[in-house]
């Protein structure tokens, strides 16, 4: 951790939670950046409530597996979501991206409702998500993975591209820029043409990243993206998350590897038995006894 | 688009009728009918059903199942001696003819649904296929099947059998009921209760809820899923074959190469309708689907339309209530 | 599989199903390579397109292009269905099941909706142009070629009112149903007067054109006309569905077909999709039925049963799902096995049959495996990666400082 | 629940055994029950009366054939170019193959004694599968027309076909035969080239409407047609004969299977004749269901349905069947019945003979010298002699002028011919 240097985000409020050190690959991620999202507003302030949950409930049947659940997410941190297995941290992650329906209760995004919403239309609203078990388009290359992400912002219709008018290919080519742009940032350009079932599985699960940073999202939502990496693979996922954060976007980070949570989060919320325990900085989650104690018993979990 | 063809139809004809006064009179005679079909279909339904529940796919080749129950029918009872008229037997004689039908219905329905499994699924899951390809695979496997009775059974229906000619055994409602009406449905009832207590409380029907729920947990926790999964063709076998000679008794010139098709797609429209996956929903759908395409039929003035009914009620359950009237699942239902 | 999952069921055991995740992924590319061997001598010459300047390849295509127009005319011994079988209308023919093979390609190989009732729509399209020009029929009339594009305006709403109340609800259901549907419009022709069920429209319109002899140049004796026609309009629909292809919505498509959930995830509007791939693959349908009921002259309910519409699906099976010269290849080849080898001609629903299992078992990318292309400009940012030095991805760089 | 985990395979599927056991003998008990009322009350209550019917008509057993009719030898010294062809296009697969069959035997017949007469012309036989589908036809018709050797066709067999491709041999000036289309319609084409060599369902209709009431004796016909062009032209013509003494009608569809509500409006109506007006396929399971339900009377069947498959299906239920047909039995004709089961290793099947009198018209015009596809297309339009089976000449629409109809019924379980009817 200690060699490890952060690039600055664009945004000149930068600095609001995490101390933030000049340094020279900026302008490349910038550019990245850039490139991989033209239009994006990024000078906005750091540290607004980006994205509100307010007393969450999801039961399936008589099983309550999140039970009133509220938190915050703010503009440019990396909040970390953790907890036991079976805790609700993955429900509580569908239930805001729009794969479950919540039975009570709202996640709002920028003040704006996303109960209820289609899917797609969530990850249009700026909600971005990866999978636990990455679900990559096998039989798509790395770059027509990134595209499917890009085209959530392109509006070309179909008669537009069986036609091959204007926007259709304007559209085309940005893809083809920013695609690339986003393959370099997370570091698989050089495997841009390979199939995505042939990828190694570190680079799977880094093209998954890129894929949802394609759609341009105010949330970044990252699902165990560490699972089934040795510790050399999560140091370097723990840099790219970072940069990512760096470049204006705001994670949220569901992790089970605890070394990894409190090495790179800003902030973490715990979950145990569907409901939130605690809610703080990683230094002072660390400490928290309630945690420790939901997590003791844990065999296989690194925590210490 | 449809539509507007049907109102530029000229109005010398009397294709579809809404003759409320026939389904008045006939309602009775209808209903009990309408139930034996549904009988029928709910066994079928069972197949689909059951497999659906294990593999989470719709068996196409089902349908085969049944056509070759039919055939097991025909060809043990035309080696007996039955054909188009009435047998001149004592009616001992005719039930153990019967009997043979069925099991030889049994064994024949059993064997192909057996073989499609181990041909057309298996081959598939040992190479974990996507859901497209186990259809395709099993639309090519029950297009296989009926062409390979075509080529040896030629394009026309076999010979009408007449197992018994049914009596009237009582009256209900100025309608008759005969002998006939009251095997199949009693029988049908009969034997889907038992698959139903069979799931519920057999070891084998709870490896089965126990797949149907959770494949890979159930088989970390011991239950050979494989076994299982061959177990609930054959016992979606069985009842085909079982609904092959009900239907034989009731369309006697029924047994036809691609005679399994529309029943086929009746019997999975009994099965959503119920509630896929869900073996009660399969009795309910069955005799539901037989009601409405009975009531269906004489209310629009052909017996063409029964297909028809019977489609576009899949269609408006799909649309409704997709998990059907019971709705839940086979792994889900209690134990 | 499905995200609509309960709860998981079995606590403790993430990190091991990670493990195995990884070990799986890990193991694809060694078998991979495998497949790419598998390929054989159509791989290695699809290598060899692919990596072909564009002008080359615009000139092997008109080469190819030519020698099928020129099909009837050369009428090469070997290809020939004569005696049998006039070689020119076998060419109709066949070119007619490759159109059906692509429109219904664009729903199960894109999109991977499984539709068996497809000759729905092409019974749907075989009876707007005989509603349209067949003296039988009480409608009005119209000019054969202006029902060409009504067959496809009838059959894509028709695929419209038909997809949306089933295409929200999982793949195998819309099998059934569409298979449904291919029967029931059967009946329909059967039981509704105006469509006149077996007596059907005779003299269904043709395009305008008398030869010399004062026989029309669209005659149904005189195939290479319609051939021609057909073959011109296979090509255009194969231009616009590459270009279909290679743009969001072909992505969209592939998108769905690989992994539906996702693709909705990633801001894919899965339905709106699934109803256009359904709608686009019903018009071409549609038309290639008004194109058949033109050159046979003659429309009834016999014609459209869901045999011929499997029939379609393993056009599109056997020249490889998803790959839209696979399906002119295995549309032309449905068509011409039967009225080329007569002598099998009767057992053509066994053997297409089997090479649907069979394919599906042990060869699932179908005769001729090709991936679909789906970026407008992908070949150049390739070939940028392969040929210019790949910059040090950002990560990497960071890493270093 | 744990201890299901634990069981052996044995055990369980001992336990499906036990069940499958236990749904086998409920059925079995049910059976039993419901049988034993059958035993007690055997057959079913008739409705209808048969009793007035004249149903025992005497059996034909020779037909007298024209003393002067033109054989297919003629005198052996024909002289023709050995390319000289003729096709049979038609059905040789599919579901209506047996039909095909029927006839391109007793073209092949004609053919061969023809060479065998004459070794100055031997022609050529070709024959084209259309499989009896109208938009399968054109391929193999087309295909026949521009085959310039191809002077004369005996086809197709269907009206359906027949109407889908008779203008291709129009354009191509190519006289057919067809020995077994019998749509009337067919000739209102204005195509110079169609020619048929048997009577049109307007002629058989009436036919079949005199035979039910004049030799059945019938009073109340009940008449039932199917979907098919076939079907509903035969209906009509038939339904016309009739006049009152048609009870009612009803409507089938080509498959069906379940005609129970179309017999209880027979036996409503206590018809004592039910004329069919269809196929086979739905004739016989029709007629099968018709007699369980107690219908005594007698049921008439035009030339579809006139086939031993119908015999075959309906089993001793045909017993009261007739058949009314514009061919002619040529298993009554000894010399050709035997020249064809020695060709055929059968005996003629309908519409052999038709065949085989098609074939013989345009040998007889190639023998006379007329050896291109204008002049044997003038030879048929003008010719005038008797066939074996009846005497041929046409109209100027292609009808034949003298078209003849037999009548057949079903006994010991064949179909015989019981005379021409509807004289």
């Amino acid at each position: 951790m200690g060699a490890h240097s952060e690039s600055v985000p664009v945004s000149e409020n930068a600095g609001g939670e995490s101390p933030i050190e000049l340094i020279e690959p900026m302008e490349v991620t910038e550019a990245v950046a850039d490139a991989a999202a033209p239009e994006r507003e990024i000078d906005v302030a750091v540290g607004d409530d980006l994205v509100e949950v307010k007393n969450l409930t999801v039961k399936f049947g008589g099983l309550v597996a999140l039970d009133n659940v509220s938190f915050t997410i703010k503009r440019g941190e990396i909040l970390g979501l953790i907890g036991p297995n079976g805790a609700g941290k993955t429900t509580c992650f569908n239930a805001m991206t729009g794969v479950y329906k919540p039975t009570s209760g709202q996640v709002l995004l920028e003040g704006g409702l996303l109960n209820g919403m289609k899917q797609h239309k969530i990850t249009r609203a700026g909600l971005a998500r990866t999978f636990q078990n990455i679900r990559l388009f096998g039989e798509m290359t790395a770059l027509e993975n990134v595209a499917v992400g890009l085209d959530a912002r392109h509006k070309t219709s179909v008669v537009g591209a069986l036609l091959r008018l204007p926007r259709h290919k304007a559209e085309e080519r940005s893809a083809i820029e920013r695609g690339m742009a986003l393959l370099e940032f997370v570091g698989i350009a050089e495997h841009a043409g390979s199939l995505a079932r042939n990828l190694s599985y570190g680079s799977q699960r880094r093209l998954e990243i890129a894929r949802a940073l394609a759609t341009d999202p105010k949330l970044l939502c990252l699902d165990e993206p560490a699972a089934g990496f040795n510790p050399a693979e999560k140091e370097d996922l723990m840099a790219l998350i970072r940069t990512i954060r760096n470049d204006g976007y705001t994670v949220l980070l569901i992790e089970h590897d605890m070394k990894l949570v409190m090495g790179v989060t800003d902030r973490i919320v715990v979950l145990e038995f569907g409901k939130k325990i605690a809610d703080d900085v990683p230094s002072v989650i660390r400490e928290d006894p309630k945690v420790v104690s939901a997590y003791l018993g844990e065999p296989e979990d690194d925590f210490a | 688009m449809l539509s507007t063809v049907l109102t530029a139809v000229p109005a010398d004809s009397d294709w579809i009728n809404f003759d409320v006064n026939a389904l008045a009179q006939n309602f009775w005679s209808a209903t009990f009918d309408g139930l034996t079909f549904g009988a029928i279909y709910a066994l079928v339904a069972l197949g689909y059903t059951l497999v659906y529940g294990v593999l989470n796919l719709i068996n196409f080749a089902h349908s085969e199942v049944f056509i070759m129950g039919c055939y097991g029918v025909f060809f043990t009872l035309s080696f007996l001696g039955f054909g188009p008229s009435a047998p001149n037997l004592s009616f001992g004689q005719i039930l153990i003819n019967i009997i043979l039908a069925l099991i030889a219905a049994i064994l024949a329905a059993a064997a192909t649904a057996f073989l499609v499994e181990r041909l057309a699924y298996r081959p598939l899951r040992k190479r974990n296929a996507p859901r497209l390809v186990y259809l395709i695979t099993a639309i090519g496997a029950s297009f296989v099947i009926q062409y390979l009775i075509f080529l040896w059974r030629g394009p026309l229906p076999e010979p009408a059998l007449t197992m018994f000619i049914p009596t009237p055994i009582f009256e209900v409602f100025g309608t008759i009921i005969d002998s006939q009406q009251i095997i199949i449905v009693v029988a049908a009832v009969i034997m889907m209760v038992i698959v139903d207590q069979f799931i519920r409380r057999s070891r084998t029907g709870r490896g089965i809820r126990a797949v149907a729920q959770d494949p890979d947990t159930a088989t970390l926790m011991g239950v050979n899923k494989e076994k299982i999964i061959v177990t609930t063709f054959i016992i979606g076998g069985i009842l085909a074959g079982a609904a092959a000679l009900f239907y034989v008794m009731k369309i006697p010139s029924g047994v036809q190469y691609n005679g399994g098709f529309i029943l086929g797609i009746k019997a999975f429209a009994a099965a959503v309708l119920g509630g896929i996956g869900n073996v009660r929903g399969a009795l309910l759908g069955g005799l539901l689907l037989g009601l409405i395409g009975n009531y269906g039929q004489i209310l629009l003035g052909s017996s063409q339309w029964t297909d028809v009914v019977a489609f576009v009620v899949l269609v408006l359950v799909l649309l409704i209530r997709p998990e059907g009237i019971l709705g839940t699942s086979l792994g889900r239902s209690k134990a | 599989m499905s995200t609509t999952d309960g709860p998981t069921p079995m606590p403790g055991a993430k990190a091991a199903q990670a493990a195995a995740n990884r070990q799986a992924a890990e193991k694809n590319p060694s078998t991979s390579a495998d497949a790419a061997h598998k390929t054989g001598w159509f791989g290695r010459w699809n290598e060899k397109w692919q990596a072909m300047p564009r002008q080359k390849q615009w000139l092997y295509l008109i080469a190819i292009v030519a020698v099928a127009y020129l099909l009837p005319i050369l009428n090469p011994p070997i290809l020939s269905t004569e005696p049998g079988n006039d070689f020119p209308l076998a060419l109709f023919s066949m070119a007619v099941y490759a159109l059906v093979a692509v429109g219904l390609n664009i729903v199960i190989g894109y999109a991977g909706l499984l539709d068996l009732g497809y000759i729905a729509f092409f019974a749907v399209g075989s009876y707007t142009a005989a509603m349209l020009t067949s003296p039988d029929s009480p409608f009005i009339k119209v000019p054969y070629l202006w029902t060409l594009p009504l067959a496809i305006v009838v059959a894509m709403c028709i695929g419209v009112i038909l997809g949306i109340p089933t295409l929200r609800l999982r793949g195998d259901y819309l099998a059934i149903v569409t298979l449904g549907f291919g029967e029931i419009i059967r009946i329909l022709a059967t039981l509704i007067p105006a469509m006149k069920g077996q007596v059907g429209f005779q003299n269904v319109g043709r395009p305008p054109g008398m030869g010399e002899d004062g026989i029309p140049v669209f005659a149904n004796s005189n195939g290479t006309p319609w051939y021609w026609l057909t073959l011109t309009i296979l090509i255009i629909v194969l231009l616009l569905a590459g270009n279909l292809e290679r743009s969001r919505v072909g992505r969209s498509w592939i998108a769905i077909r690989e992994d539906e959930d996702a693709a909705e995830t990633m801001g894919v509007p899965t339905f709106k999709y699934k109803v256009w791939a359904f709608a686009l693959g019903a018009g071409v349908g549609g038309m290639s039925g008004a194109l058949f009921a033109g050159q046979v002259g003659f429309v009834n309910n016999q014609k459209f049963d869901v045999v011929t519409s499997i029939l379609f699906v393993a056009a599109v099976v056997l020249g490889g799902v998803g790959n839209k010269v696979g399906a002119v290849f295995g549309g032309a080849l449905v068509a011409y096995i039967p009225l080329r080898f007569t002598a099998i001609a009767e057992y053509k629903y066994l053997i297409f049959g089997l090479a649907l299992m069979l394919i599906m078992i042990y060869r699932s990318k179908g005769l001729i495996p090709a991936r679909n292309r789906l970026l407008a400009y992908g070949q150049e940012a390739y070939a940028r990666v392969r040929n210019g030095p790949p910059k040090k991805p950002a990560v990497a760089t960071e890493k270093e400082v | 629940m744990r201890a299901w985990m634990l069981t052996t395979e044995g055990d369980l599927m001992n336990r499906k055994k036990v069940m499958t056991a236990l749904a086998t003998a409920a059925t079995l008990t049910l059976l039993m029950t419901s049988c034993a009322n059958q035993a007690a009350t055997p057959g079913a209550t008739s409705a209808a009366a048969g009793g007035g019917l004249n149903l025992d008509i005497p059996v034909l057993t020779s037909i007298e054939t024209p003393k002067d009719a033109v054989l297919p030898a003629g005198d052996g010294k024909a002289t023709c170019e050995s390319t000289t062809t003729l096709a049979y296009i038609g059905a040789e697969t599919g579901a209506n193959a047996q039909l095909g069959i029927n006839i391109f035997n007793g073209i092949q017949l004609a053919i061969n004694q023809h060479n065998e007469a004459n070794p100055g012309c031997q022609v050529a036989f070709k024959k084209f599968d259309t499989e009896g589908d109208p938009t399968k036809a054109t391929g193999p018709v087309t295909q026949a027309t521009k085959e310039e050797n191809i002077i004369g066709v005996v086809g197709l067999p269907f009206s359906g076909e027949s109407k889908a491709t008779g203008n291709i041999f129009e354009q191509q000036k190519l006289v057919h035969i067809t020995p077994s289309a019998t749509n009337p319609a067919l000739v209102d084409n204005g195509w110079t080239t169609f020619f048929r060599g048997l009577g049109n369902d307007a002629v058989q209709g009436p036919a079949a409407a005199k035979f039910m009431t004049d030799q059945l004796g019938a009073k109340k016909v009940y008449l039932v047609q199917d979907d098919s062009d076939y079907g509903i032209g035969l209906g009509a013509t038939t339904t016309a004969g009739l006049g009152d003494a048609l009870a009612g009608s009803d409507k089938v569809t080509t498959g069906q299977k379940d005609f129970s509500a179309t017999i209880s409006k027979i036996i409503n109506a206590k018809a004592d004749a039910v004329f069919y007006s269809g196929y086979f396929a739905e004739g016989a399971p029709f007629n099968q269901q018709l007699v369980a339900k107690g219908f005594k009377g007698a049921f008439v069947g035009p030339d579809g349905v006139k086939d031993d498959q119908f015999i075959k299906q309906a089993g001793d239920a045909s017993n009261n069947a007739f058949f009314t047909c514009p061919c002619i039995p040529g298993e009554l004709i000894p010399t050709f019945a035997d020249a064809y089961k020695a060709l055929a290793n059968a005996e003629p099947g309908t519409y052999s003979i038709e065949g085989y009198d098609a074939a013989t018209v345009l040998l007889a015009g190639i023998d006379a010298g007329n050896q291109d596809r204008a002049k044997l297309l003038e030879w048929v339009n003008n010719y005038d002699a008797a066939g074996l089976s009846k005497h041929y000449k046409w109209d100027d629409k292609g009808e034949l002028q003298a078209p003849a109809v037999y009548g057949y019924r079903v006994k010991d379980g064949k179909i015989v011919p019981i005379g021409p009817i509807g004289e």
